[in-house]
């Protein structure tokens, strides 16, 4: 679309290893419009980072195309020009590995301001202390500390606040708050949510835990096996989810009340584990695991289609024109429930 | 782990013949005239032209190289310029004697400094880790020619204890070569006494060589035994109520060791070195003196052969270490078996 | 605006103090680093003050003196005499000065091209850039050390000037093939992808991101491989290859005084201990920054 | 009587820069068939309260000041090593955090687990059949846990297998024998939720099958809210609140709990609170009285003086907390 | 045990057309017999060959009779065929001792005869053939390795000789060890025989002989101190073991032949290009200390030969003795008086050697004195002895001990060390070749028939070469066979490399060496 901010076309991304290629990212597309969170969920293994990582250019795709701002930019890093270097952002999962142990917080947000010419010498410590100010650390203690003496959310702090030195417009978050107590990360998304709103800020958010999507996510993607699975609105999303993955996904998360208890699809039994990415077996990707999974399935992928305006799925299912809807969900219900 | 060793093969060669052109370009780009050297007293500079015409000399390098190049491939070193010999048959002669000296070494390092090393980690901060510990600072600290020359006049000189010198007392003939290590060969030969003779010569020396790998070998194991002691998996076999002996002599012991096994290539690298101290030292009629004799001498064929011989047990004690443990760490031997 | 650059000025050198105290003060709790560094300390400064502090400085340069030779140790001459009549004493405090000059002009020497080599090739991990490099230190470490400097002293004049350039020749590789370790490992950690994408230049990734990280094992290296060099030092003269007679140095006085055991042992038995003093004090000392820096990592 | 108290118990560690005042009068108990899980978050210290109960805390750096472990009412602390490998045989275990540190790497899953049945007290004789025995026992106690291919694994390598695999022979492990207490530590915490649904749905079924109690710590509170009957929750080195679960998840008392709760991000999607100000605090130098005066909004002189004791607030529910003292 | 251990230092090669070492002619005289074999009077005396005429006046075709029945150790009779099998031999393999014969074309006269015709006249050739070992033709052949460097030769069976012998000796090589031991046994059917003339009654040849290579003095001293060594001939003794050697009744030790200790002057390179410089270095040399301690055991007289040769003659200064003023005097004279603090005197010695060192170090604290800068080194021998061979990398001193190790002596310290075909190494370090009087006088030596002349032209050479102060002579070194008591010899002592260490020279007393040794 040609308003887009970023449209990621049939994006795969295979690794060659010894034990044969692996297919970490094998076909997505989705784009993501200005002001908006799109949100990325899937269990470990499924793809994410790597669609971030070839977003941002730690490699270059196997195939397919990556579009930011109407430039294509499917090279890696050291072939982009450096705008885009700048436009884009990203923030790393681990708060541990993201920030240089042995250089201190200045030192480590002086980089992308000397790098992008932002300020002039005398400007950029006023620059960094306004910078530390946003993410709502005390810049004149902070400033001088090395990575290890503060906690881990202060980290991400400092890392969000990298990130943003250059004024992006997209950035992409991996996971940044997985590794973060609940108490933390909240403090974390909601700064997050503010800085969207105080600086026109486009996200990626990448994360596995849906709950934690259903708060700040506008759009959600779920990925399985290198593939997006289901892509809807959020709202729509967790009120009627397609996939029969997506549901899997939401029965079994532990929730804390009664009302959300209520949200949750019936009980479908999680089963078998995510396949290995090398050598995936025909057919649809979720099929080892799928509780109605029919013949056509282990022959044919299916390809995605889209159940309402903006709400698309991958399942063969959805093909049938008798079975659309939620109609076949209580089917599938009883089906699970004899064979418990 | 066919394709493992294959690899490290091909590589390992390509080191070598690295090595050898780097030893080749060395010995030719200093100074001085091995054709000389090779001619003795009363030649005449005419008599010195031939020899270097015969040896090549007179050649550009790369032709040089060529030549010892290609006679390699025929298995043959060429003739040492100091012993008249041809290389091979030198090598031959003092090879067993040295591999004789590192292996009884070794043997001494590996089993004291494993035991002493497996105490102190497992009665950390004890009497006993504090002495090993002390001991083992001493030990690496001291060199092997120290120590060599400590002990002969500690325990040949003062207290008349052990021979300081040589395979065997004079007197003694040696028994008839079969393996080239005089203590075997004694055995095979029936002459019990004699083997004991010779086991006592080996002492003094091995035990110069071993200090400092004792020391060593016992500072890692400790170190990892302590490192192990506090892993989650040991935690774990305690509060499953595994036996004491079965905890440490199993669960413990296997993990521990493996970083010991690693260095042993490293290690025996060093007692190689060692050796050439201490073989000087002791008048070990082996084969570092040989090597240190024909570097002095400027002996080109000899000095090639005895840097690539020393090049290739190491890269097979790398290699072999690199098999042993694929052998004892099942996560390495499944990362190869995939690869 | 001065202020604010005062201040900034001030919060960097107190950030720098505390580390330095912090790094002392985990040092300090191992009180055998503690006595290896004033051992060190001690042998530094009497080798820097040789002239000044030994009885007989004299006794480093041309003397002989054959109607005092040989003589044992007494109060007159602490460590007794050599052959020449020389006070072993002197000699050994003049000694030093061989050792510690030849490890630090080797390590010198050997550390710089050895670390920038490792990190290129550690950081370009997988390409020909890292095959070649890597492969030529393959070529330089297939063999130990002592038996390659010894080849090439052996062919060069000896003195102390080549020992040390036979062994600074030697050194190189093993900071190369230590710091490509620790490049190659940092290469795939986030901050170095981080400074990539921002678009930072190589030069900042390997010496500002990089090398930094480096430090720590290279400084603990270096302290444990001075002992090393001194050793290898000590060796090459045991065996004849190092300095020239009369330069005072351990190695050559312990292979000439051995031939005079087991009666006169003072002209060996101290100058091989202070061989083994001063490698114990950098194995102490280098013990003490491994903690140092170790307790960091956590 | 409990089958497990913990009574004011202290366990602290000397490092390099001074003494960590961890646990700070841990109080709490489990009874007989009780499933309780305690929650908290990172670095509260409750891996350090699982290994003072097991007695293999590393002393040192670890200390124990003070307190008791009652085991029936026998302190563990006090008892010898082989009364302690007794009870570790018989009577209580646990599953720790990272299934792939708590394997040792260089065993297959076989040999670590028939050597757990042949020293536990549990003998069927000696031979050959006893081995066959045991590697029966083995496959099943894997088979128990929902694991595939049973005897395949035993001839496995823990690098052989995924992250739910890995904890799964850690359940069969810790359940091999008929235990009476089992301690899970943060048994699902880097798996994934369907994985973790699965294995926490069988480990539940286990723990019921053997009638043993369980102590389930994690960080989630949707894990404890589906597995526990009781709720414990704790914040830096001491338990704050108590109580049945559910009823504690739907009205939390203390301020610590309420900010927590709050800051769970919920399905229904009403946006996240701003979470709790503040960090854990520093165990060199804790804040005196109780440790969560500096990051509470409550905060009142008092509590800064002495720790609260726990005050009931109804219905088994207790709280530490000096806003409840009336 | 009627055995002696007799430690020499490493026999190189045990082939007496490579040998050339000096360890190796010890080992030579033993297993082998010269053509002609020194005599104490600095001439030759008959061995294997009878007697010898120079046919034709020319000195370049020389006869030889030969003795007839002398019996190799294989019990073949030793023929002309052998003879001039062994000197083509010699000449072609080109190495050893065959240096100083130039081209050399043997002919079989008959049995017992061979004429040997050379390429330039020699009237001292007879006294080089004390260098020349006749092998049994036969048995070379029958051992002769394919391929090798000398075509349907082979190797010229000299692996095979490294390891075995083909000689006429008094000893018979049983086993060698090259670098490490070698055994020989008596060979009864030796021709010169085996009687007790001249010795004791309890007194009797040795049966078994093991040399052994050894070369670190302590572990030598041990071995003596054991009775595990009989005989050391290398004379390496500290001044410590010497003295311990002299208190112990059940050691002896003899002096046998002195080497001169010898520094040399290279006369091609500043500052001792100068001839005052040279000068001022000999008067500086205070001769008196490093002879000091070693007085009782040596002799500080010695000269460019040895003072025990016949014709030696002594030279400056006389007595030997540090003179300063004089040394000032002379540097003075010379072209660097001006800028002495510039000028650096290199100064070498083999490393390794302690007396050799200690020469160096005495000059070095003698020249600071005066103000001039000594350096002293002591690479190994390999790079010491390449050094000299160009007057450029000579550096200004060398020291080196000359033992009389090529016959006959004189030649070899006077002809091979001062004539301009000087061999460009260690011999003429001083590279002075211009004097015409000193060249002419030396080509006359070689072309002297009679021995008595030869003698005088050898006595003039001597001011003549010492005038321009070539070199200093510091002092003798003895050297010292240390042995057991009950090793009696040698009968005759000759101060040449060799002969004293034929061990058919000497005798065990092994009455003695049960009663010293039980
Ligand atoms: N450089 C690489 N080489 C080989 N395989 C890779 C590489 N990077 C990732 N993979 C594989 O690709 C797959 C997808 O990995 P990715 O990191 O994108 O997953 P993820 O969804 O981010 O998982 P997580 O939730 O664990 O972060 C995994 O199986 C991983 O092992
Ligand atoms: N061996 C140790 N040495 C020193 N300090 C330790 C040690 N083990 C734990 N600690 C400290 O004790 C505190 C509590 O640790 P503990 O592991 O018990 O917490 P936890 O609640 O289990 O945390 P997590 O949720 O991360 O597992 C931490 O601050 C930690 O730094
Ligand atoms: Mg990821
Ligand atoms: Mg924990």
């Amino acid at each position: 679309m040609p308003g887009d901010i970023l449209s990621v076309d049939n994006l795969r991304k295979h690794f060659p290893t010894k034990e044969g290629v692996v297919r970490a990212v094998d076909g997505v597309s989705f784009s993501i419009a200005p002001g908006e969170t799109f949100g990325l969920v899937g269990e470990s293994g499924s793809g994410k980072t790597t669609t971030a990582q070839c977003i941002i250019g730690m490699y270059p795709p196997t195939s397919g195309d990556i579009w930011f701002k109407g430039e294509r930019i499917n090279a890696a890093f050291d072939r982009r020009p450096k705008h885009v270097k700048g436009d884009l952002r990203i923030v790393f999962q681990d708060p541990g590995s993201s920030l240089n142990p042995k250089r201190t917080i200045k030192q480590i947000l002086s980089v992308p301001l000397q790098v992008h010419r932002i300020g002039s010498r005398r400007g950029r410590l006023a620059r960094m202390k306004a910078l530390l100010d946003m993410v709502e650390l005390p810049a004149d203690e902070y400033l001088y500390k090395h990575p290890q003496a503060i906690g881990g959310g202060e980290r991400q702090m400092v890392a969000l606040a990298r990130a943003l030195a250059t004024n992006p417009s997209l950035v992409l978050l991996d996971e940044p708050t997985s590794a973060l107590d609940v108490s933390v990360q909240a403090k974390i998304i909601n700064l997050l949510i503010r800085l969207q709103k105080e600086l026109d800020l486009t996200y990626l958010f990448i994360t596995h835990d849906l709950s934690l999507m259903r708060n700040i996510a506008t759009r959600v993607a779920i990925m399985y096996l290198g593939k997006l699975c289901e892509i809807a609105p959020t709202a729509e999303f967790f009120e009627s989810p397609v996939h029969p993955y997506t549901r899997m996904l939401l029965s079994s998360i532990p929730v804390v009340s009664d009302e959300e208890e209520a949200l949750k699809p019936r009980k479908v039994l999680s089963t078998g584990e995510i396949p290995s990415p090398v050598n995936v077996p025909p057919g649809c990707g979720f099929q080892s695991r799928c509780p109605e999974a029919a013949d056509v399935c282990r022959r044919v992928d299916p390809e995605m289609v889209e159940v309402s305006r903006s709400h698309q799925v991958r399942c063969h299912r959805e093909r049938r024109p008798d079975r659309a809807g939620h109609a076949e969900a209580s089917v599938l219900h009883e089906r699970e429930e004899r064979l418990c | 782990m066919a394709k493992f060793i294959g690899q490290r093969l091909a590589q390992s060669l390509f080191v070598l013949f690295g090595l050898s052109l780097l030893i080749f370009f060395i010995a030719r780009v200093v100074p001085g005239d091995p054709a000389r050297a090779a001619l003795g007293f009363l030649a005449t500079q005419d008599q010195v032209e031939k020899m270097r015409a015969e040896m090549h000399l007179d050649k550009p390098f790369v032709v040089q190289y060529y030549y010892w190049f290609t006679g390699l491939l025929r298995g043959d070193l060429g003739k040492s310029s100091y012993t008249h010999r041809p290389v091979t048959t030198d090598l031959g002669q003092f090879i067993p004697a040295t591999l004789e000296l590192i292996l009884f070494a070794t043997l001494i390092s590996l089993t004291v400094g494993q035991v002493t090393g497996v105490l102190a980690g497992y009665f950390r901060n004890s009497w006993f880790d504090g002495l090993s510990r002390l001991i083992s600072y001493l030990g690496i600290a001291t060199p092997s020619f120290v120590v060599a020359i400590l002990l002969i006049f500690v325990f040949s000189q003062l207290l008349r204890l052990a021979p300081s010198v040589g395979r065997l007392p004079i007197m003694v003939a040696p028994p008839p070569t079969v393996t080239g290590f005089m203590v075997l060969d004694a055995l095979i030969a029936g002459r019990v006494e004699v083997a004991l003779v010779a086991l006592k010569h080996l002492l003094l020396p091995a035990v110069s060589l071993a200090l400092i790998h004792i020391a060593q070998e016992g500072r890692i194991t400790r170190t990892s035994i302590v490192e192990n002691l506090d892993k989650d998996y040991i935690t774990m076999h305690k509060v499953h109520g595994i036996r004491t002996s079965r905890l440490v002599f199993k669960y413990l012991l296997r993990p521990s060791i493996i970083p010991t096994v690693a260095v042993i290539g490293l290690d025996f690298a060093f007692l190689m070195s060692n050796a050439f101290l201490v073989e000087l030292v002791f008048m070990w009629p082996g084969f570092a003196r040989y090597a240190v004799t024909t570097m002095l001498n400027k002996d080109l064929n000899a000095m090639v052969a005895v840097v690539l011989v020393i090049g290739v047990t190491f890269a097979m004690v790398n290699l072999l270490v690199d098999i042993l443990i694929t052998f004892l760490d099942p996560t390495i031997r499944i990362q190869r078996r995939g690869g | 605006m001065w202020q604010e650059r005062k201040a900034d000025l001030v919060a960097t050198m107190k950030l720098r103090r505390q580390s330095l105290a912090k790094g002392w003060y985990k040092y300090s709790r191992n009180p055998l680093s503690v006595l290896g560094l004033i051992v060190l300390v001690l042998i530094g400064t009497s080798a820097g003050l040789a002239p000044y502090i030994t009885p007989y400085p004299a006794h480093a340069g041309a003397f002989t003196n054959f109607r005092e030779a040989g003589q044992p140790p007494s109060w007159k001459h602490l460590f007794g005499t050599d052959r020449i009549g020389r006070d072993v004493f002197t000699r050994v405090i003049f000694g030093y000065r061989f050792s510690l000059l030849l490890g630090v002009v080797v390590l010198s020497l050997g550390v710089a091209p050895g670390v920038v080599l490792g990190l290129i090739a550690g950081y370009r991990r997988g390409t020909w850039v890292e095959i070649v490099i890597m492969r030529i230190t393959d070529v330089f470490l297939a063999v130990p050390p002592l038996v390659l400097a010894l080849a090439i002293t052996a062919m060069l004049t000896p003195n102390l000037l080549n020992a040390m350039f036979a062994i600074a020749l030697l050194w190189w590789p093993w900071y190369c093939r230590l710091v490509f370790a620790v490049a190659s490992s940092l290469r795939n950690q986030f901050f170095v992808r981080e400074a990539e994408l921002c678009g930072a230049s190589r030069a900042h990734i390997l010496f500002r991101e990089i090398l930094p990280n480096c430090v720590a094992p290279i400084l603990t290296k270096m302290t444990l491989d001075m002992g090393i060099v001194i050793l290898l030092g000590a060796s090459l003269s045991f065996v004849g290859l190092g300095a020239q007679p009369p330069t005072p140095c351990l190695g050559t006085m312990v292979a000439d005084g051995a031939k005079r055991l087991p009666g006169e042992w003072w002209s060996t038995i101290f100058p091989a201990l202070a061989i083994v003093l001063v490698i114990l004090a950098f194995n102490l000392v280098g013990d003490g920054l491994r903690d140092v820096f170790a307790v960091e990592e956590v | 009587m409990a089958l497990l108290e913990v009574v004011d118990l202290h366990v602290g560690y000397r490092v390099f820069e001074g003494y960590l005042k961890v646990l700070n009068g841990v109080n709490f108990e489990i009874e007989e068939q009780e499933r309780v899980g305690l929650v908290g978050e990172t670095g509260c210290g409750k891996t350090t309260l699982v290994k003072t109960i097991l007695r293999v805390l590393p002393v040192p750096p670890a200390r124990i000041q003070r307190g008791q472990v009652l085991y029936h009412g026998k302190d563990i602390l006090l008892m010898s090593p082989r009364e302690v490998r007794g009870l570790r045989r018989r009577e209580m275990t646990a599953i720790f955090q990272d299934p792939l540190q708590a394997l040792n790497p260089m065993f297959t899953i076989g040999t670590q687990l028939r050597d757990i049945l042949k020293d536990s007290q549990e003998r069927v004789g000696r031979g050959q059949r006893t081995q066959r025995a045991i590697t029966a026992r083995c496959i099943s106690a894997l088979r128990d846990t929902g694991m595939p291919d049973p005897e395949r694994i035993m001839s496995n390598y823990p690098i052989q297998l995924s992250g739910g695999m890995r904890q799964r022979v850690c359940i069969a492990e810790a359940l091999s024998r008929n235990v009476r207490l089992l301690l899970a530590d943060e048994p699902t915490t880097n798996l994934d939720v369907t994985i973790q649904d699965q294995i926490l749905r069988k480990l539940d079924q286990l723990v019921d099958q053997r009638g043993a109690s369980v102590l389930i710590i994690t960080h989630s509170m949707g894990v404890v809210r589906d597995l526990t009957q009781r709720l414990y929750i704790m914040y830096a080195g001491s338990m704050v609140e108590t109580g049945r679960t559910k009823g504690v998840l739907a009205s939390p008392l203390h301020p610590y709990t309420q900010g927590l709760m709050r800051s769970v991000p919920r399905l229904t999607g009403q946006g996240i609170s701003d979470g709790i100000p503040g960090r854990i605090p520093n165990y060199l130098q804790p804040p005196s009285g109780c440790r969560f005066h500096p990051r509470c909004a409550h905060a009142m002189p008092v509590c800064v003086e002495a720790p609260p004791p726990f005050y009931p607030a109804g219905d088994n529910h207790r709280v530490a907390c000096y806003l409840y003292r009336s | 045990e009627n055995v002696a251990v007799i430690n020499g230092f490493p026999v190189i090669t045990a082939d007496p057309a490579t040998a050339s070492d000096w360890y190796d002619t010890e080992v030579m005289y033993n297993l082998y017999s010269p053509l002609v074999y020194p005599s104490p009077d600095g001439g030759v005396r008959p061995h294997l060959a009878v007697s010898w005429e120079a046919v034709g006046g020319d000195l370049t075709h020389w006869r030889f009779n030969l003795r007839q029945g002398v019996k190799f150790h294989s019990g073949n009779t030793l023929t002309a065929e052998d003879v001039a099998f062994s000197m083509t031999r010699f000449i072609t393999m080109g190495r050893g001792n065959s240096g100083p014969l130039g081209q050399v074309t043997a002919v079989v006269v008959d049995t017992y005869t061979v004429d040997f015709v050379l390429d330039k006249p020699s009237a001292i050739f007879p006294e080089t053939l004390a260098l020349f070992f006749p092998v049994e033709k036969n048995l070379v052949l029958a051992n002769i390795k394919k391929p090798g460097p000398y075509g349907d030769l082979g190797d010229y069976g000299e692996e095979w000789l490294g390891t075995h012998d083909a000689g006429t000796g008094p000893y018979m090589m049983t086993s060698h060890i090259p670098g490490q031991r070698l055994d020989a046994t008596r060979f009864l059917d030796y021709f010169e025989g085996w009687s007790n003339e001249g010795w004791g009654p309890d007194e009797v040849p040795i049966e078994r002989l093991v040399f052994i290579m050894e070369t670190d003095y302590t572990t030598l001293m041990t071995l003596l101190r054991a009775g595990m060594l009989d005989l050391e001939i290398n004379g390496g003794w500290t001044l410590p073991q010497l003295r311990e050697i002299q208190e112990d009744n059940r050691l002896r030790l003899s002096f046998c032949w002195a080497q001169n200790v010898t520094v040399w002057m290279n006369s091609k390179v500043p500052p001792t290009d100068d001839e005052h410089f040279r000068k001022a270095i000999l008067y500086a040399f205070d001769y008196e200390s490093i002879l000091g301690p070693w007085a009782e055991f040596g002799n500080g007289e010695t000269g460019i030969i040895l003072p025990n040769m016949p014709g030696y003659v002594p030279i400056e200064p006389q007595p030997r003795k540090q003179d300063l003023e004089r040394a000032r005097q002379e540097l003075a004279l010379s072209k660097y008086a001006a800028n002495l603090r510039d000028v650096k005197v290199t100064f070498h010695f083999c490393g390794g050697l302690d007396f050799e060192e200690e020469v160096g170090l005495q000059l070095q604290a003698d020249m600071a004195q005066l103000g001039v800068r000594v350096e002293v080194a002591g690479p190994p021998w390999p790079q010491y002895s390449a050094s000299c061979s160009a007057p450029e990398t000579t550096p200004n001193l060398t020291i080196f001990l000359f033992a009389p190790q090529a016959f006959p002596p004189h030649d070899y310290y006077l002809y091979s060390m001062f004539s301009a075909s000087g061999l460009g190494w260690i011999f003429s370090a001083h590279w002075y070749f211009e004097d015409p009087e000193i060249a002419h006088l030396l080509d006359e030596t070689r072309a002297e028939p009679d021995p008595g002349r030869r003698m005088d032209i050898y006595r003039q050479l001597q001011p003549l070469i010492a005038a321009h102060s070539l070199a200093f002579y510091p002092y003798q070194k003895p050297t010292l066979f240390a042995h057991q008591a009950y090793i009696v010899g040698p009968k005759e002592s000759i101060a040449f490399v060799g002969p004293s260490e034929n061990m058919h020279n000497w005798r065990i007393n092994l009455k003695l060496k049960q009663e010293l040794r039980g």
